[in-house]
């Protein structure tokens, strides 16, 4: 666990105690003001004027242990307007003003619960962490890190609705008390997919209570079970040496388990670069799927079908591998020798080796997966395949749910799911219908989805940091879910809080605190479900987890193969459509959150939308563009779409299952022919300003954020195949669509930016290790002389002599000197870096047509280059000249249109001899003693000259007021001081307090999280100070030595760091040297620095990707070969 | 030394040597009186109808344009300009660059022609000056507003505040900001300088007192005597002197805004004369654009004559093909620096997403002025006037191609993104040439817009010697004099 | 106006051309006259000398002017980057070796205050501006900034004779010649 | 033809440029010396809502800074009593003094005029908001209150001290050494030459608090820095 959390308070939540309450700036609005007073009820903090409520970034400050306002320009002094200094009146345990505080949660998922560690100022949460010493710690991805945006999200609901429209609480308790006291009501709750112990005593409890009661689970990406109720197959990458994944996106969209051992098993050194660089310690990743994914992207060999083929690849391996009952399909020789090769490296490993199938493919692949990893020995403890039974009350499904409610056995209908099922449920059920037929129907949730205007009830919910829980990470390790702060919103009930209220004799629901201050009766609940005594309590607190409280394992059920279903291949008028999980909006529950909408999709690209995806030559032939398009061109010209803010997206209009959709169309690489990818969520609501004019529709579903976003594709979801549709038509039509991309060119056009090696001997470059070797050597800097410095970093001898005599550095700090490495080989490329530097630092979005120009401000650039083998090659690596043509012969198609996907994050990467510094002519960038780039934002005055002369283009402009001026409103940025204003609204009590706001007109950039290295140092400094009162002597009499001084080795963490579930970032301090696990990765021959060629010395360097690609592969000897061939 | 004095001396020696031939550079022989008459008639006369036509439109763009576009640009930020965080520096760097590069025909042609005894200056330095003050001001427009808090421009200007942190003299956009406003400076100085004897003249034909009294006070009481016209000489020749190297300098400033960072296509040593080499060529061209007309307008062909206009082809000529020879040697030093970087820069250049603007640039630039090898091309006007607005034009586009085209295509290809200006853009740059018009308008309305002291002064009888000479006359003068009469008969 | 006395600034007379103003110019210089002045519409070569005057020494002026400016740029340069506050900036050092950095500035700040002295320097030289001057009270004499040349022998000069004085200037060929009086403002 | 300008104008530009040159060099040493912070923000006294004096309570009876301000040495910010840490002692110690109405009516329940909100002190300190300064980054270093805040224990009212300006910053950070105090003596207001003997060794040529700041600042390793990035991030 990080060192950052090493001041957890000993005892930090007592039932009563009030350490999370937690003050903000008030939003002007009713609701957050009976917060406040619910909060304090003797006022500590008064608000006085939305005038220093701005987005002033320590504002919290003055708002609470030491809060001022600004009361007015009195003119008590003439020099400058009084403000006030506020305390506490009765000052509350734990809070310290100005420091932050750790608490363990957890946030509930469908996949398993994200353990956290959540940062807390005042008791206002500001950014979520990973809990590290959780055994099912697994970073935190983009949706995690962007979660707690959305407890701050300005649209978030905030009354209790009837029939749409306002409704009093009183009327409520009403409902709520009519439903308790009637036990024989015929009551159906609906639940999301993720597991809470206390939720399934209390369905126990409620079962009992309510004799006709019924309980159903639903979640719009949900995966059937297949292994019997309650049993979870869950994948355990660190025992896996072979992976063939079919269809399966386990590192981000469709969590399978832990994927951090995966990553670390990637790494030819191990995890924290321990050993030497091994091929055999390195897991080797086999892919089957239609259009990239992250994991796809990760393969070492990745075979491009289409889903309705995944499963005759699948049956093949089973077949190969005898598997009982399993024929061999027939295969073209290409997929058949792919698959010999895979099932012989496959049943080499066996034990070792682990088959995932994607939750989205069909039972009939997934059982063939479960046959397979049973006939490998894969399946059970200390298997790379764990069978674990669930706790989980067995529940019914949504066509349940729809045969009960046509049967007439439900009258009221509790939707708790976090889905959205008027929206996202496959339009076959017809649920916005289906519920019609419902008496009564009360919707819990956060947003006004479409749900909420359906039911005739709605309900504010909590967010998961406001309210008690508890919940089951991946492996079933029991975790709680603790408030951070009270529900900012009065009306606001949790899940249990409502379930508590049904079971309750009187029917009273308590919500948010209890009487007297008393905690929530949720608490009490979760405590109850928890037992034990109040040691093993209070740890569960600090900790946030139960130890060793993982499910129990099980035996799969065998339900035997099924019938081969015989889907013809797609072909160019029966295409095949996958429904996907989109990256950024998952379901579409996160339309709302401005992050997630801006960070771009890991693989297309695009922000703020979302568009179908066709491989270029499927695209020709559909006659959508008249060439197959290419991934590099000679000029760097720009394509058929336009680029920047004129880049539009052709629309076409898509046919399946006899509905169709206009919707964008983008190109993209190494996907299936014949295939169409399209991410769901989207189009949820449109107003008047949509970019199409298309009919305003929804528009009270979605806040600012989510309106106009994109296009709704589940219409075109039948239940029967939720994820994919065969047989769509495609037509193209006359419209464009203007989209975003952060993105635009997608080859390294012959720079050896991301670099790949191979495990395998090269016919040019040799062996792993001669390759490893050459790393540093890649593209211009093999031939490029060394760079001689007509300054001489280390200073001058004759003018800076330091006491010996030798010249000084010039970066001088003796204790601390940042740098950081980033492991291209774990590394996926998924945004969860860029999200966490989001919320660490202040970031604001910018819009979609901020994006479009290219005025993102995204401190982290997520580049993701393709990289297509043009030529064979004979024996010693050369190209092939074609003696009659003079041409070079081509590399086969199938690998042609197959591009390797590298991924590569960049950011400031603090070179020591920064070209922004010297062209900056206020000194407004310059060198710190500990080697940052430092940023001096309050002396910027935007010439913007520094961010012409970075060669990494990680500087960030801010064009405009974006922290004041709402981005989202339609030409509201352009209108100055005449737009309308966005401060004091809830979000911007997200801000970071020691992370300065930044105005309008000046540069900002990474600068390594200089507050948390400021923070650790000062930290540290405080030590001596301890050690004297400890030792008991007078501090002259103190030695303080470098130790004293030095923070300890990989105590502090980046945000990016922290984030990434690859554990793909380290970071610390140089002058650890190996024994900072960052030293290390220093040390290793695949440690290069992007664009060394300038001689900028960064700080930040890249370990190259291994690739660890199997010799007997077909393709083995075109993968790894990204930029080894570069000169 | 104006040429009848060489021929003073060749007689005094009695030595015949070869006389060049030189033409008269006022023609039609006339006197000091009709020179004061039609020079202060361009101001005291009524404003033909022409100008009126001129001044006011572009008044009305220049206060639309730059009051109303800066105006909204500074309450509402940089991003109403199409700058992105991939291309910082837009049309706004691209506009200063070319004003700033026309702003240095004027002083260039005061002061180094001055510095080579080439008199025939006399007749065009005087609104090639004001043309340089104007397009400075207009050049300073761009970078003064373009920095994100225009308000805090005063850390540029090393003065001591309590905040104890200087500038940082390192950086080329702090030495542009001391190169720039020194240029303004001394260019306003030469300027007024050479303005004041004229001031003096117009003084003195003033009968209406606010006139008079104005005039008075800026001609400083300027007498003519010639204990002041020999200091005056020599101030005016010292400022020559400091300005031929400061002109020189001031664009090898702005260029290393360019050649001293570390992108691909900017990282050249050739920048600094080759940007020198297209400001005087660029500089060129817009006197031609302004004066060819003026000189229709206000009749003052006989002071700004054939040869005035033939040796600015010629100029422009050598100094274009130097230009295309630094295009060239661009290519060429990137080709042979086998630094891929460097090669892919120029290759975009050519093809890239911008190649029209680079097409542009090379045909403009470098063809159109190659049509002045041919004599019949310099001695028509109409020719001369569509050459010089294509390298206006050219020159332009020559700043696009260096700043945009390689900031949207520089080291790391995900972060490429081509630039489109906004509205904003292309208000204040039409807002720029309004203003320039309307200054100049001005100018012709209320100041000498032609060095008439000077003019005198080249007239072969202001030599004091000449009429020593009567009886040698110089053949050349007379056939050239003959000559130039007939072309310009011919012409009108 | 009762209160003005008139007081006779000195004669002035025209030539007819700049030959002429040159040759009487020599005359006058040769008579010993030393509070004289010729005017004329442009500056005339070689007036100097037939005038007996030396050559100006404003530059001079301009030297020094243009080393303060040098000395100016350096100093601030280098007590700000070097002295009060180094910063490191893309790995230089600062130190001397910094120096070759400021060059651009030292530059221009010569050229600068070179031109600064050059323009008051000869303002003071040449003591203007003076709006007032006897002179412009002639008839005649706003001729001097057209196409007349002109001589003017003041009266402060000891040679100076009402009589002599004119006869002097009509036998070195001046036409039009004039006593010109200054209004004395009492 | 005659002069339009009277004769006493040609003295008129020289003494314009007289005027003007002494108006200019008036403004600039004027702003020079009144719109800087040594004069803006030096001597700021609002009148509090209650007139606490720190002289009663640190000069006559002794109370250590971090009584009240508890925090100063753990958390970057130093925080400003709560309400609570009054009454503890005022709830009887003159309980009843006038001056403590505000007091009561925020902590007091028997008050008729109780209201339970907090006391609204008027900030005199206040550093921008981009400004990052940490009290126990220097408390714990041996750098006083008293090097910042000026003899606080003499002040009956509370006034800024010191300008609190970047070059004022600055100047500690580049000489600590003047600074510089043994840890025991950060909160002592009376640290002066007296004490330094108590921390050398008899005959040790340290004399002065400055000589014994530089032995420290050698001991510490105190070596402040100046770069952009320790205050501003």
């Amino acid at each position: 666990m990080s060192k950052r959390i090493q001041h957890h308070p000993e005892a930090p939540a007592d039932e009563s105690t009030v350490s999370w309450r937690s003050t903000g700036q008030l939003e002007d609005s009713s609701q957050f003001r009976s917060w406040l007073e619910r909060e304090f009820p003797r006022g500590a903090a008064e608000m006085a004027n939305q005038q220093e409520v701005e987005t002033s970034r320590r504002s919290f400050m003055k708002l609470m242990g030491a809060s001022s306002a600004l009361a007015g320009f009195g003119m008590t002094s003439c020099r400058r307007p009084e403000s006030y200094i506020v305390p506490y009146t009765k000052s509350p345990e734990w809070v310290i003003p100005g420091k932050a505080t750790y608490y363990a949660s957890t946030m509930p998922r469908a996949a398993g619960a994200v353990p956290l560690v959540v940062t807390t100022f005042e008791g206002r949460p500001t950014k979520l962490a990973p809990n590290t010493l959780h055994p099912d710690a697994d970073g935190t991805d983009a949706f995690a890190q962007a979660s707690i945006l959305n407890l701050y999200a300005p649209n978030r609901s905030k009354t209790i609705l009837k029939g749409k429209k306002k409704a009093k609480r009183a009327e409520l308790d009403a409902l709520i008390a009519g439903l308790a006291a009637d036990s024989s009501a015929k009551i159906g709750f609906v639940f999301g997919a993720d597991l809470s112990p206390t939720r399934s005593r209390l369905v126990g409890e409620l079962g009992k209570k309510f004799s006709a009661a019924k309980f159903y689970s639903y979640e719009a990406l949900q995966a059937e079970d297949i292994a019997g109720d309650g049993v979870k197959l869950v994948a355990d990458f660190s025992k896996a040496d072979r992976i063939l994944a079919l269809d399966s996106d386990f590192t981000s969209t469709d969590p399978q388990g832990p994927v951090t051992p995966f990553f670390d098993r990637r790494k030819p050194e191990g995890k924290g670069y321990t050993k030497k660089a091994d091929a055999d310690g390195m897991n080797r990743l086999y892919a089957v799927e239609a259009a990239y994914s992250l994991t796809g992207g990760m393969a070492d060999h990745r075979l491009r079908v289409a889903p309705s083929q995944v499963e005759t690849i699948a049956r093949a391996v089973a077949a190969k591998l005898k598997v009982p009952g399993a024929s061999a399909p027939k295969l073209d020789a290409n997929h058949q020798n792919w698959v010999d090769v895979l099932a012989k490296d496959l049943q080499d490993h066996a034990g070792r080796s682990l088959v995932i199938a994607g939750s989205r493919q069909s039972k009939a692949v997934r059982g063939l997966a479960l046959a397979i990893n049973r006939t490998l020995g894969s399946l059970g403890a200390g298997k790379p395949m764990l069978a674990l039974q669930s706790d989980a009350a067995v529940m019914g499904c949504i066509a349940d749910l729809k045969a009960d409610i046509e049967a007439g056995a439900i009258d009221t209908l509790l939707l708790l799911t976090p889905s959205n099922p008027v929206f996202d449920a496959p339009a076959d059920f017809d649920f916005g219908g289906l519920l019609g037929k419902v008496k009564t129907s009360i919707h819990l949730g956060e947003r006004t989805d479409a749900t909420a205007h359906a039911a005739t009830w709605h309900i504010p919910a909590t967010h998961y940091l406001e309210s008690w829980s508890d919940a089951r990470s991946a492996r079933g390790t029991y975790s709680v879910v603790q408030p951070m702060i009270l529900p900012l919103y009065a009306d606001c009930v949790s899940e249990l809080e409502l379930l508590l209220a049904l079971l309750d004799k009187q029917g009273k629901l308590l919500n948010g605190e209890g009487p007297e201050g008393a905690a929530s009766p949720a608490h009490d609940a979760v405590r109850k479900t928890f037992g034990g005594d109040q040691t093993a309590w209070k740890k569960l607190l600090r900790d946030g987890f139960q130890a060793d409280s993982s499910f129990a394992a099980a035996t799969p059920s065998d339900m035997g193969l099924p019938a081969p279903s015989d889907v013809k291949a797609p072909g160019k008028d029966s295409l095949e459509v996958i429904f996907a999980t989109d990256a950024s909006i998952l379901d579409g529950r996160y339309i709302d959150n401005g992050w997630l909408q801006e960070a771009p999709d890991p693989i297309s690209k695009i922000t703020w939308d979302n568009a179908a995806l066709i491989a270029p030559k499927t695209a020709k032939a559909l006659g959508i563009y008249d060439e197959v398009l290419k991934l590099e061109t000679t000029f760097a010209t720009v394509g058929p779409d336009g680029e920047g803010q004129k880049r539009t997206a052709p629309l076409i209009k898509l046919t399946v299952h006899g509905k169709s959709l206009v919707v964008p169309v983008m190109i993209s690489f190494g996907q299936a022919e014949n295939t169409i990818i399209i991410p769901v969520g989207y189009g949820q609501g449109i107003n008047h300003e949509d970019d199409l004019g298309r009919e305003p529709v929804n528009e009270s579903h979605v806040g600012l954020v989510g309106v106009n976003r994109g296009f709704n594709v589940y219409p075109l979801r039948k239940s029967e195949t939720p994820y994919f549709a065969t047989g769509a038509k495609v037509e193209l039509t006359k419209g464009r669509y203007p989209v975003a991309l952060t993105q635009e060119h997608h080859a390294m056009y012959g720079r050896a930016l991301a670099r790949e090696v191979s495990t395998m001997p090269d016919a040019r470059k040799g062996s792993f290790d001669a390759q490893l070797e050459e790393v540093s050597k890649q593209g211009v800097d093999s031939h490029v002389p060394p760079n001689v410095y007509l300054y001489k970093p280390e200073g001058s001898s004759t003018w800076d002599p330091g006491k010996d005599g030798k010249a000084q550095p010039l970066i001088n700090d003796p204790l601390h000197q940042w740098g950081m490495a980033i492991d291209l080989t774990s590394c996926m490329g998924c945004s969860a870096c860029t999200i966490a530097c989001q919320a660490e630092n202040n970031i604001p979005i910018v819009g979609k047509e901020q994006v479009a120009m290219g005025r993102e401000m995204h401190w982290i650039r997520m580049d993701r280059y393709y990289a297509a083998q043009k030529y064979a090659r004979d024996d010693h690596g050369q190209k092939i000249k074609d003696k009659k043509t003079g041409d070079y012969k081509k590399a086969p198609e199938w690998v042609q249109d197959n591009p390797a996907m590298v991924p590569q994050p960049v950011a400031c990467v603090q070179c020591e001899s920064a070209p922004c510094e010297t062209v900056c002519p206020v000194n407004a960038t310059v060198h710190t003693e500990d080697g940052l780039n430092a940023m001096a934002y309050n002396r910027c005055i935007g010439t913007r000259y520094c961010a012409n002369n970075c060669p990494y283009k990680a500087r960030r402009f801010n064009f405009f007021d974006y922290n004041k001026r709402n981005p989202l409103i339609k030409h509201n940025l352009n209108r100055g001081p005449l737009g309308k204003k966005d401060v004091g609204g809830p979000d911007h009590l997200q801000k970071n307090p020691n992370v300065t706001v930044r105005m309008r007109g000046v540069m900002e950039k990474c600068t390594y999280c200089v507050q948390r290295l400021k923070d650790a140092v000062i930290r540290q400094k405080r030590g001596q100070k301890q050690e004297a009162l400890v030792a008991g002597k007078a501090s002259t009499d103190m030695e303080v030595n470098t130790d004293t001084l030095r923070i300890p080795v990989d105590s502090v963490k980046a945000a990016c760091q922290e984030a990434c579930p690859a554990g793909a970032i380290s970071f610390g301090n140089l002058k650890d040297g190996k024994k900072s696990e960052m030293g290390r990765a220093k040390e290793l021959k695949r440690n290069y620095d992007l664009l060394n060629y300038i001689g900028t010395r960064p700080r930040t360097s890249y370990l190259a990707r291994v690739k660890n690609p199997n010799p007997e592969m077909p393709d083995a000897k075109f993968i790894g070969k990204a930029t080894i061939n570069m000169a | 030394m104006s040429s009848t004095s060489e021929t003073a001396q060749d007689n005094v020696s009695d030595v015949k040597l070869p006389v060049l031939k030189r033409e008269k550079l006022v023609l039609e022989g006339r006197s000091y009186h009709w020179i004061t008459e039609r020079i202060c008639g361009v101001l005291e006369n009524r404003q033909p109808l022409l100008w009126w036509m001129l001044f006011l439109p572009s008044a009305l763009i220049a206060m639309i344009g730059v009051g109303g576009g800066l105006f909204h640009l500074v309450s509402t930020g940089v991003g109403v300009w199409g700058n992105t965080n991939r291309v910082m520096w837009g049309w706004p760097i691209v506009n200063f660059v070319f004003w700033i590069g026309i702003g240095h025909a004027g002083t260039l042609i005061s002061a180094i022609l001055f510095l080579t005894r080439q008199n025939w200056r006399t007749s065009i330095n005087r609104a090639a000056e004001a043309m340089t003050i104007f397009a400075v001001m207009c050049a300073g427009i761009f970078p003064a507003f373009h920095v994100g808090r225009v308000w805090f421009a005063w850390f540029l200007a090393p003065v001591p505040n309590a905040n104890a942190i200087w500038q940082n003299f390192k950086s080329p956009l702090l030495w542009d900001v001391f190169a720039v406003s020194t240029y303004f400076t001394i260019s306003l100085i030469f300027w007024y300088l050479g303005m004041v004897p004229d001031l003096a003249t117009i003084r003195d034909r003033c009968k209406n007192g606010l006139r008079k009294v104005l005039y008075g006070i800026f001609s400083l009481g300027w007498r003519g005597g010639n204990r002041q016209w020999s200091h005056y000489e020599m101030a005016y020749l010292l400022l020559a002197a400091l300005s031929t190297p400061l002109v020189l300098s001031v664009h090898s400033v702005v260029s290393f805004d360019f050649a001293t960072s570390v992108v691909p296509g900017w990282h050249t040593t050739i920048f600094p004369p080759y940007f020198v080499a297209g400001a005087i060529f660029g500089g060129f061209a817009m006197v031609l654009t302004i004066m060819i007309p003026a000189r229709f307008v206000y009749g003052l062909q006989d002071l700004i004559t054939m040869k005035h206009i033939d040796n600015m082809a010629k100029i422009i000529l050598l100094t274009g093909t130097i230009v295309g020879y630094a295009y060239l040697m661009e290519l060429f030093v990137a080709f042979y620096s086998g630094a891929l970087y460097e090669m892919n820069a120029f290759k975009f250049r050519i093809a890239g997403p911008y190649w029209w603007a680079y097409a542009a640039m090379m045909s403009l630039n470098v063809l159109s002025p190659q049509i002045f090898w041919f004599k019949k091309c310099r001695e028509n006007l109409w020719v001369v006037m569509a050459v010089a607005m294509c390298v206006n034009v050219g020159m332009w586009f020559e700043r696009f191609v260096i700043i945009v085209t390689t900031l949207a295509r520089m080291w790391l290809p995900g972060d490429w993104k081509t630039y489109s200006p906004s509205g904003q853009d292309q208000l204040l740059f039409v807002g720029t040439i309004g203003m320039f018009l309307a200054l100049f308008m001005l100018f012709m309305r209320f100041l000498p817009c032609i060095n008439i002291a000077e003019v005198k002064w080249t007239k072969v009888e202001s030599d004091p010697h000449y009429e020593d000479n009567e009886s040698h006359a110089d053949d050349g003068v007379v056939v050239e004099e003959a000559y130039q009469k007939e072309l310009h008969d011919t012409k009108s | 106006m009762s209160t003005t006395r008139k007081r006779v600034y000195g004669y002035l007379a025209e030539f007819k051309s700049a030959s002429a103003l040159f040759k009487a110019a020599e005359k006058v210089r040769d008579a010993g006259v030393k509070k004289w002045d010729c005017y004329s519409p442009y500056p005339i070569h070689g007036l100097d000398g037939a005038m007996g005057m030396k050559r100006s020494i404003l530059p001079w002026f301009v030297f020094f002017g243009g080393i303060t400016g040098t000395i100016t740029a350096f100093t601030l340069a280098y007590t700000t980057q070097v002295v009060i506050y180094p910063t490191i900036v893309q790995a230089k050092p600062s130190n001397i070796f910094t120096v070759p950095a400021f060059f651009p500035v030292m530059f221009e700040l010569t050229i600068l205050f070179s031109g600064f002295t050059v323009l008051f320097g000869l303002l003071a030289l040449i003591q203007l501006p003076r709006l007032n001057h006897p002179l412009f009270a002639s008839r005649q004499f706003h001729r001097a900034t057209d196409d007349a040349f002109f001589i003017a022998i003041e009266a402060r000069d000891g040679s100076f004779d009402t009589q002599a004085t004119k006869q002097f200037l009509e036998e070195i060929g001046g036409d039009n010649i004039e006593l010109v009086e200054e209004e004395d403002q009492g | 033809m005659a002069n339009i300008f009277p004769r006493w104008t040609n003295l008129l530009p020289l003494k314009i440029a007289v005027c003007i040159g002494t108006t200019v060099a008036g403004i600039a040493l004027a702003f020079s010396y009144y719109a800087t912070p040594k004069t803006l923000r030096v001597g700021y006294q609002p009148s509090q809502p209650i007139p606490f004096s720190h002289k009663i309570h640190v000069d006559q009876l002794g109370l250590d800074c971090r009584y009240c301000h508890s925090f100063v040495d753990v958390a970057g910010h130093s925080n400003v009593p709560t309400g609570n840490t009054c009454w503890n002692c005022h709830q009887h110690v003159q309980r009843d003094s006038p001056k403590l109405e505000p007091l009561h009516r925020s902590m007091n329940d028997q008050h008729p005029h109780y209201d339970g909100k907090p006391i609204e002190w008027v900030r005199i300190h206040k550093s921008p908001d981009y400004v990052y300064f940490n009290h126990s980054a220097h408390v714990n270093r041996g750098i006083s209150c008293q090097s910042c805040h000026g003899d606080v224990n003499q002040m009956e009212v509370v006034y800024q001290a010191e300008s609190h300006s970047m070059g004022w910053c600055l100047d500690c950070h580049r000489a600590p050494e003047k600074h510089l105090r043994p840890l025991e003596e950060v909160f002592n207001f009376d640290y002066g030459d007296k004490d330094v003997a108590r921390y050398v060794a008899e005959g040790s040529a340290v004399k002065t608090t400055e000589d014994l700041g530089k032995k420290l600042k050698e001991q510490f390793k105190v070596s402040p820095k100046t770069s952009c990035a320790t205050c501003h991030h």
